[in-house]
């Protein structure tokens, strides 16, 4: 129970980092790291979860690789969007992103 | 034979029809357009008169009744025990003594108000399409038997009444027909969470079957009128498991129920405070449309709140009345104290509708005949009073460009048939016997002073206030030196004086010989007297 | 734990929706791919049309099929694919006609309408929209968190390509990013939550974990309300519930039109498809009556808040866009007040108020995007006085405007009237009157909101002269869906029939 | 016989069908529609003669017919008349000066283009004053009581176009209209404290009269103070004589019949009517007396120092009026009957008098008129016979009314006496003032003055042969007159001490007015050079309208003004506040809406953790 308590308060403040990289980092690339930053908690909540949990099952461990699969399609497809907008901007950063708004 | 044809049903269409003719005829043809909208709101008008004619008091109940389901939905199937529940919305019509003359002043005054179109210069055909959208509407509202049928015609009275304000009235339309909307709308907001919560609550009927419950929620009046007035009758019926999960009208929701009520009501009245839409509806509107709307329009407001408040929830009507009486009151004197300020006419006669409104308060507050029938009489009189006011207001407006009072003056000389209209109007609207005005505010008066005198006594005031703000204002329309810009302007045509004359001949009508109208309303309202006094444990 | 049970050949029936739309997609990525490029796209577009007709299709057959096997034995009902992690059940079905049809008529709306100045590559612009509908139907159907969140990333990350579909304008690549940062950051709060759920309950099919959170509840009561929290947050982020709806307007604004208009009812959709089916399966069996009742609180509100956001917002907008989607806002605080009324005897419709409305806001939503989309292209203005003097340009489609407004604004007799009736029936039912009364003020104030739109089209006149073209395709679909909301307002009875015929609280949530 | 009393209802009906017929034809009647005014009170006249007949031969029973107007539940309203000595006698001093104007008027206004108007409205305003006459009961003469009003207001501004006749018309409206309020609620308190809520008069006598206490006192009185309320308003009594005088701005033929017959004997007829109810409370018969004394002296003094030549008349129907007034209050029906009877005719005959002056010279102001005597003899003559008669010199009508009501006065309080001496003393004087200002002396201004013609002067020579013999039918040698009018009411016998006592201040003024404004051995000035204050205070008619304005009209200005502002500002500023805090929630979130995602994350977090202590938060409140 000590040792999940451990990986549960790791992921919280992975997560947190990530959330707070998500809304103070000006460069969009960090942001879109510190997205993957807050998946990389909840992984590591799954397969501590996995382990050390109420009722121990695989099925943890296998949400936590569904999740990685999908988050770095989801990397890609940000990446190929930023690609995009630094194209049109010659600016990554986030701040300078609010054409659209009001 | 009669009684097969669906009078109701064609009343309620034919302006429908008329839209449908109206769009097919070409825009361009003012004429022809206007002739054929005028057609169509004969043919309501001829069939309200000879429904009026026919209607037999003594016949019992609804005399003439339409009742078809609209909606029966299904309501999920996971009851308790295994049961049933559905949910009825009907297309259900009706008249009775209440509703038949309102009717009948919708039909008059929309047919006048069609004649005195003529003052409209654009768009007529969208102008008329509107207006007989909103004839049906008002149509809906008296003869609606179902409450959420009867919140859909409330509700379709408010589109058209935002175009007709918004693209044909004066400089401000725009934001008054905005504000007639949203406050409108909020009135009608409360209006649908007070029928719901009676439907919810009170309005269903329960059969026991052999897997249980069959519970049919309805809209319908009377089903709800048979449970509010046997509470324990439906409760026993859907046993005391039922009243538990909240199928019973407790008396804190009833009187939640009737605040709403008066709420949406009072917004469509209008009861201070809540006046200041109907202002600029009054001076933005053109003429024509202000006809309709303060002469049946504000009626939907009386008429709700007898139809649901008086007839549903007598007993909090009952334990309101008093300050409903003082809503009256505050309403008579301020409109008419602020009546005798105002310096545009359209204000003036505003005001003055907030007075007479408050008229009509102090007689349902009085919860007898003699104060009901007076509010309806003074509801239909104020109706025929103000639409003649603001078909005269037209016919000035096209002629002199102003209504401002210090602009106005002499016109008695130049256009003496329009100022003798326009004094016997104000003559009517002051109170004056033999005009109708007179019956419905002492009936009024009379009923609620049994109860009520202090109060009463306090408003009888309104009476001279109206006076002062009548004469004021007509006599400095009429009487005085003739302006000079007003020394060429013709008299009405024939065309404008048609309606006027009719106007005026049903206002003394109604003056000389009220009996036409009470002998149908008392039949209206003899059952409710009976039920006030059962369930007020009189 | 049962055996891994795999895919059947029987099973691929059930899943025939599905995999037509994949087989369209693929298909149409590839022919888009070998195409000359001369060809016009058009005909990709009538194609994924098809494509979305012929899956809604097997959809009602299923539907029809479950129905009859379901009259003898009411647990055939529904199916169970792939150890419960895949669900074909009325509940799915209904709503997977919901996001096709609404998915098709966006593509319909769009044909002819779109300009290649906007959309330069057309083709992938509609083959997209399948897998973007497939991952909607995925979510509406899967039964377990995993199966869940592949669908929910399916069409996260196909919108976000499709919101960024205009290449070269930088307003539609910022719209995307911000999509994408938002939909991710929801996802990871939505999938933390889930991973606190699964840490409970030892499980991740949906089914399971409401019967193994009614006996955890004793001891996890703090780690209960962490994962419904942050389930709720990234809920409220998916579906724009106010406070976290600013990044609706702004993503909205910057896509193109038909894509807004996907995003606002498809993805909506399915997003509450998602919340419904867990919410009802594990919030539901929480058996402490003071945390169940925390976890509606919360989302109830929610929706209070997302309505008075959402609508004193529009009052303020100019940009119809803009506007449409902090309606949406407000219309998902609406949407969502179904679920947070408690079962009881009397009231067990919820599903019906949800899908009832949902399917008259899908209609009026997108007749009104496809109005805005006719409009914009004749003056290139998405303002509200781009729609000056409608009237007189075109005033049958100003008319059918007139229609949609008026069901935005819930006025009679038209589907969003009915659709906010029957909700507000359910909270009078349920005595939860203050979201009632929340529910009534924000749609009197939402007049003015759409009043606005008639102001413009009848009240003033525009610059524009001479007539509005409007493309055959988008003239259907605004007339389509003109006489679909008309005809929800005066006849839901089949709908709503139909609707309560099919659904079952007990069969479709709840059994296994 | 009796049967002609069923078609009572027919005298009021003839001039409201010449009012039908002459509205309809609107201006296009011209001078042959004024005959078919003239013919239809001729026809009322008629009647009213042959009822009175049968009622002077004694056999006739009273009658009285009734029809249901509403029917509401248990109420029933019902509308009526009634046939008894009383009303008959009404109606044929109403329709006789009627008729009288109605001939006269050919003559007055020939050169009006509204003739007919004119007509018309002369017609339903008879028809009004002849439908309350013969009303049976409150809610009938309550209908019929406002009518007159309104005909009062519409001859009254008949010359629209003048600033003054459209004040004046108001103001005749308004006025009478707070005493119509008082009416009203007593209605009202009538109609929920009798048995069966019944408003006749029958009952009403039967109820008060038998004083069977059904009704308490204290409402009694109010009832009766209500009713009088009423009859203050209409028959100018203070403090709501102002609109009397002011309505002299309509024409002179009006100002007769609003003053001899109509509007003004309305009032105390009202009180006659409904006499039980003030017998049957002692303060309500003080409050009579006192407000009748009262204005009787009141309105005798401003008569004094008047200069328009109606206006002086005006007050001296506010005056005699009082005394009617007074006559009530002592309790004398008869005396109050018998005054309004005899001063129908010479007022009337005043008026008309006075009308043909104005015709002649075109002007209203004494001050310029003189020694039209020379040149207007009948005129002259007739005037002089209506300003005796006033004067209450034997053997003119005015002397035996004006004794009988000062002997009831004696009888119930010295002091009432004293005053109505007085008041006689100033009526004689202001009487000799107008007289020999107009009539003697040498012409002042207009000089081509003429005899007006025979269609004026016929009407004043019957006035004035009615004048000189009314008196005669109640002397306190006979009282046939009371006997026949209120069978078994007392009346106070007129003592020597009266007679003498009323001859001499008769004369006394009438010697005054000859010495200072005929014989001229009295200098004009010689109470204006003394007391200033007085005389400007007198011909200010005692400041009461600036009073009023102080008092009420400018507070209600003022009031309006005030709710004005407070509509605008505070019941519509909190519909705009409501409305502005909508809009303050939406520019709230286009504030939001900044374009910077970084925002909307940290927004949406802060929302979070606000909703999470909410909810936490609730469990420890």
């Amino acid at each position: 129970m000590n040792m999940l308590a451990s990986y549960l308060t790791l992921a919280a403040v992975l997560f947190c980092i990530g959330l707070y990289g998500v809304i103070t980092k000006r460069n969009a690339i960090i942001v879109l790291l510190s997205v993957e930053l807050m998946l990389n908690a909840v992984n590591l909540n799954l397969i501590a979860f996995a382990k050390y949990g109420v009722q121990p099952s695989i099925t943890g461990q296998i949400f936590s690789l569904f999740t990685m699969t999908v988050a770095a399609a989801e990397a890609a497809v940000g990446v190929a969007i930023l690609v995009a907008v630094y194209r049109s901007r010659a600016s990554v950063n986030v701040d300078e992103f609010d054409e659209l708004r009001r | 034979m009669i009684e097969d044809i669906p009078v109701l049903s064609l009343i309620l269409l034919s302006p429908l029809v008329g839209l449908l003719i109206v769009l097919l005829l070409p825009g361009q043809r003012s004429n022809w357009l206007r002739t054929a909208a005028v057609v169509f709101t004969l043919i309501p008008l001829a069939l309200s008169l000879w429904l009026f004619a026919s209607f037999q008091p003594g016949a019992g109940g609804a005399a003439y009744a339409e009742h078809y389901t609209w909606l029966s939905i299904p309501l999920n199937k996971e009851m308790v025990n295994g049961g049933s529940m559905n949910l009825n919305f009907d297309y259900s019509l009706s008249v009775d003594g209440i509703s038949l003359p309102l009717l009948l002043l919708t039909a008059i005054v929309s047919t006048m108000a069609a004649l005195a179109s003529v003052h409209i210069r654009k768009r007529w055909k969208l102008f008329y399409v509107l207006f007989l959208l909103l004839e049906t509407g008002m149509y809906g509202v008296f003869l609606a038997r179902d409450l959420i049928e009867f919140f859909i015609f409330f509700e379709l009275t408010l589109i058209p009444m935002f175009f007709l304000i918004g693209i044909w009235g004066y400089y401000g339309r725009e934001k008054a027909a905005t504000r007639f909307l949203v406050y409108n709308g909020l009135g009608s907001a409360a209006m649908l969470l007070a029928f719901l919560i009676l439907i919810a609550t009170a309005g269903f009927t329960a059969v026991q079957q052999d897997t249980g419950f069959q519970i049919d929620f309805s809209g319908s009046y009377d089903v709800l009128l048979k449970n509010l007035a046997d509470p324990a009758s439906y409760a026993n019926n859907a046993s005391a498991e039922m009243a538990d999960l909240g199928l019973y009208l407790s008396d804190s929701l009833k009187w939640t129920a009737f605040v709403l009520l008066l709420v949406a009501f009072g917004v469509k009245i209008p009861i201070f405070p809540f006046h200041t839409w109907m202002l600029r509806v009054h001076t933005e509107a053109p003429p024509s449309i202000v006809m309709i709307h303060s002469g049946v329009l504000l009626k939907m407001g009386v008429y709700g709140l007898i139809r649901f408040g008086a007839f549903l929830l007598p007993a909090q009507l009952e334990s309101w009345s008093t300050a409903i009486a003082i809503l009256g009151v505050i309403n008579i004197l301020y409109g008419a104290v602020l009546a005798c300020v105002q310096k545009e006419f359209k204000l003036v006669l505003a005001y003055s509708s907030i007075s007479h409104m408050g008229i009509v308060l102090l007689g349902i507050a009085s919860l007898n005949e003699a104060g009901l029938e007076g509010a309806l009489y003074q509801s239909v009189s104020h109706g025929l009073i103000s639409a003649l006011l603001f078909l005269i207001v037209g016919s000035l407006y096209e002629r002199t460009n102003t209504t401002q009072l210090d602009e106005l003056g002499g016109l008695a000389k130049s256009v003496p048939f329009l100022s003798g209209i326009l004094l016997t109007a104000g003559l009517a609207s002051l109170g004056l016997p033999g005009l109708s005005g007179f019956v419905g505010e002492f009936l009024s008066f009379l009923g609620l002073f049994g109860s009520m005198k202090w109060i009463t006594a306090i408003g009888v005031f309104g009476i001279l206030f109206a006076a002062v703000y009548v004469l004021r204002s007509v006599l400095n329309i009429t009487y005085g030196p003739l302006k000079e810009p007003f020394a060429g302007i013709k008299d009405a045509r024939f065309i404008e004086a048609v309606p006027m004359v009719a106007l005026t001949a049903l206002i003394v009508l109604l003056g000389v010989y009220p009996s036409v109208l009470t002998d149908v309303m008392q039949h209206g309202f003899g059952g409710l007297l009976e039920q006030i006094s059962q369930r007020t444990g009189g | 734990m049962e055996a891994v049970q795999t895919l059947t050949w029987s099973d691929a029936w059930y899943l025939s929706p599905e995999i037509t739309l994949s087989l369209f997609a693929v298909a149409l990525a590839c022919l888009d791919l070998f195409l000359p490029k001369r060809w016009n796209r058009n005909f990709i577009g009538w194609l994924t049309v098809l494509g979305l007709a012929v899956a809604a299709a097997f959809v009602v057959w299923l539907l029809i099929d479950m129905k009859n096997a379901g009259t003898e034995d009411p647990t055939a009902g529904f199916h169970n694919l792939l150890g419960g992690s895949y669900r074909i059940d009325d509940f799915g079905g209904l709503l997977k006609l919901v996001f096709l049809g609404a998915s098709g008529f966006i593509v319909l709306a769009s044909l002819g309408s779109v300009r290649s100045k906007d959309v330069p590559i057309k083709g992938e612009f509609y083959y997209l929209m399948l897998p973007a509908a497939l991952g909607a139907m995925v979510m509406s159907s899967s039964g377990d968190l995993i199966t869940l969140y592949v669908g929910l990333e399916l069409l996260s990350i196909t919108t976000y390509v499709l919101v960024g579909a205009r290449k070269n304008s930088g307003i539609s690549g910022e719209a995307a990013f911000k999509y994408l940062v938002t939909g991710g950051a929801a996802s990871a709060f939505i999938l933390y939550g889930m991973s606190f759920l699964y840490g409970i309950t030892g499980t991740t099919n949906i089914f399971m974990i409401g019967n193994a959170l009614g006996d955890a509840v004793e001891s996890y009561r703090a780690l209960i309300y962490v994962a419904f929290f942050l389930m709720t947050a990234g809920f409220a982020m998916k579906l724009a519930l106010a406070p976290f709806h600013a990044w609706a307007a702004d993503v909205y604004q910057g896509a193109p039109t038909p894509v807004t208009s996907f995003l606002a009812v498809v993805s909506k959709g399915a997003a509450f498809a998602m919340l419904y089916r867990i919410f009802m399966n594990s919030a539901y069996f929480v058996q402490d009556p003071a945390v169940q009742k925390d976890l509606y609180l919360g989302l109830s509100v929610l929706s209070a808040a997302a309505m008075i956001v959402g609508t004193a917002g529009a009052l303020r907008q100019r940009n119809v866009k803009r506007l449409l989607a902090l309606s949406g806002v407000a219309n998902a605080g609406i949407l969502i007040i179904p679920l947070t009324l408690h079962l009881t005897p009397v009231h067990t419709s919820l599903f019906s108020e949800f899908v009832y409305y949902l399917i008259a806001y899908a209609f009026m939503n997108i007749g009104a995007f496809a109005v805005l989309t006719v409009v914009a292209r004749g003056s290139g203005d998405e303002t509200l006085s781009g729609f000056a003097g409608l009237y007189h340009r075109a005033p049958w489609t100003a008319a059918g405007m007139t229609v949609l407004l008026c069901s935005l604004a819930g006025l009679p007799v038209t589907g969003g009237f009915l659709g906010k009736l029957f909700i507000l029936f359910g909270t009078v039912q349920t005595h939860i009157y203050w979201l009632a009364a929340i529910l009534l003020a924000t749609t009197v104030v939402s007049y003015a909101v759409y009043f606005s739109f008639i102001r413009q089209m009848y009240m003033r006149s525009g610059t524009l002269e001479g007539g509005l073209r409007i493309p055959f395709p988008a003239g259907l679909s605004i007339w389509i869906c003109v006489a679909a909301t008309l005809a929800l307002g005066f006849l839901p009875k089949p709908v709503l029939g139909w609707i309560d015929g099919l659904f079952s609280i007990q069969y479709d949530f709840w059994a296994q | 016989m009796s049967s002609l009393a069923e078609y009572a209802w027919l005298v009021p009906v003839f001039p409201a069908a010449a009012f039908a017929v002459l509205t309809a034809m609107g201006r296009g009647a011209g001078r042959g529609g004024a005959w078919i005014g003239t013919l239809a009170s001729l026809a009322s006249l008629v009647l009213s003669l042959m009822l009175a007949g049968q009622r002077l031969s004694g056999t006739a029973v009273e009658y009285s017919n009734h029809f249901d107007w509403i029917r509401a539940g248990g109420f029933t309203l019902s509308l009526g008349y009634e046939v008894t000595n009383l009303t008959v006698l009404m109606l044929v001093v109403v329709s006789l000066v009627s008729f009288l104007v109605n001939l006269y008027s050919h003559g007055y206004m020939k050169d009006d283009e509204r003739i007919s108007t004119f007509f018309a409205y002369v017609a339903l305003f008879s028809s009004s004053m002849l439908g309350l006459v013969l009303s049976y009961n409150l809610l009938t003469m309550y209908i019929f009581w406002e009518l007159v009003g309104v005909c009062s207001f519409l001859l009254v501004g008949f010359y629209f176009r003048k600033p003054e006749a459209k004040a004046a018309a108001k103001k005749a409206f308004i006025v009478t209209r707070i005493g119509d309020i008082g009416l009203l609620i007593a209605i009202l308190l009538l109609f929920w404290y009798m048995p069966n809520h019944s408003l006749d008069f029958t009952e009403i006598h039967n109820v008060f009269g038998t004083q069977t206490g059904v009704i308490s006192m204290g409402i009694t009185t109010l009832i009766a103070l209500l009713i009088f309320l009423g009859a203050v308003g209409k028959s100018g009594q203070f403090p709501l004589h102002v609109w009397l005088p002011d309505a002299m701005e309509g024409p002179t033929p009006i100002s007769a019949l609003i003053h001899a017959a109509t509007m003004v004997a309305a009032g105390v007829f009202l009180v006659t009517r409904t006499f039980d109810i003030f017998e049957a409370s002692q303060a309500a018969m003080t409050t009579v007396a006192v407000i009748g004394a009262f204005t009787a002296i009141f309105a005798a003094t401003i008569g004094l120092a008047q200069n328009d030549i109606k206006r002086i008349l005006a007050y001296s129907t506010v005056s005699q009026l009082g005394y009617m007034m007074l006559a009530l209050g002592v309790g004398s029906e008869t005396g109050a009957m018998f005054h309004l009877f005899t001063h129908a005719f010479f007022k009337a005959l005043l008026f008309l008098g006075a009308g043909s002056v104005i015709h002649a010279v075109h002007t209203q102001d004494i001050r310029e008129m003189g020694g039209l005597g020379r040149k207007m003899k009948i005129t002259a003559g007739t005037f002089g016979i209506g300003a005796l008669a006033l004067s209450g010199i034997p053997p003119f009508a005015g002397f035996w009314s004006k004794d009988a009501v000062l002997a009831a006065a004696l009888e119930a309080n010295p002091i009432y006496f004293i005053v109505g001496v007085i008041a006689a003393f100033f009526t004689a004087l202001y009487m000799a003032r107008l007289f020999f200002l107009v009539f003697a002396g040498s012409p002042r201004g207009a000089s081509h003055a003429h005899e007006s013609p025979a269609v004026m002067t016929v009407p004043l020579l019957v006035l004035a042969v009615l004048a000189v013999i009314a008196g005669f039918v109640q002397t306190p040698f006979s009282e046939w007159f009371g006997e026949w009018l209120f069978p078994g009411a007392e009346e106070e016998h007129a003592s020597v001490l009266v007679i003498v006592v009323s001859i001499v201040a008769g004369l006394l003024g009438i010697y005054l007015g000859w010495l200072i404004y005929a014989k001229g051995s009295v200098r004009r000035d010689v109470v204006s050079s003394r007391m200033p204050g007085l005389v400007r205070l007198l011909e200010r008619k005692y400041y009461v309208d600036e009073l009023y304005d102080l008092v009420f009209v400018r507070p209600l200005g003022g009031l309006g003004k005030l709710l004005n502002v407070i509509d605008d500002y505070v019941v519509d500023g909190a519909v705009r506040v409501v409305g502005q805090s909508a809009s303050a929630i939406g520019r709230l979130n286009t504030r939001l809406q900044s374009g910077q995602l970084q925002t909307y994350a940290l927004t949406a977090l802060i929302g979070l953790v606000i909703l999470a202590l909410a909810i936490a938060g609730r469990r420890f409140w």
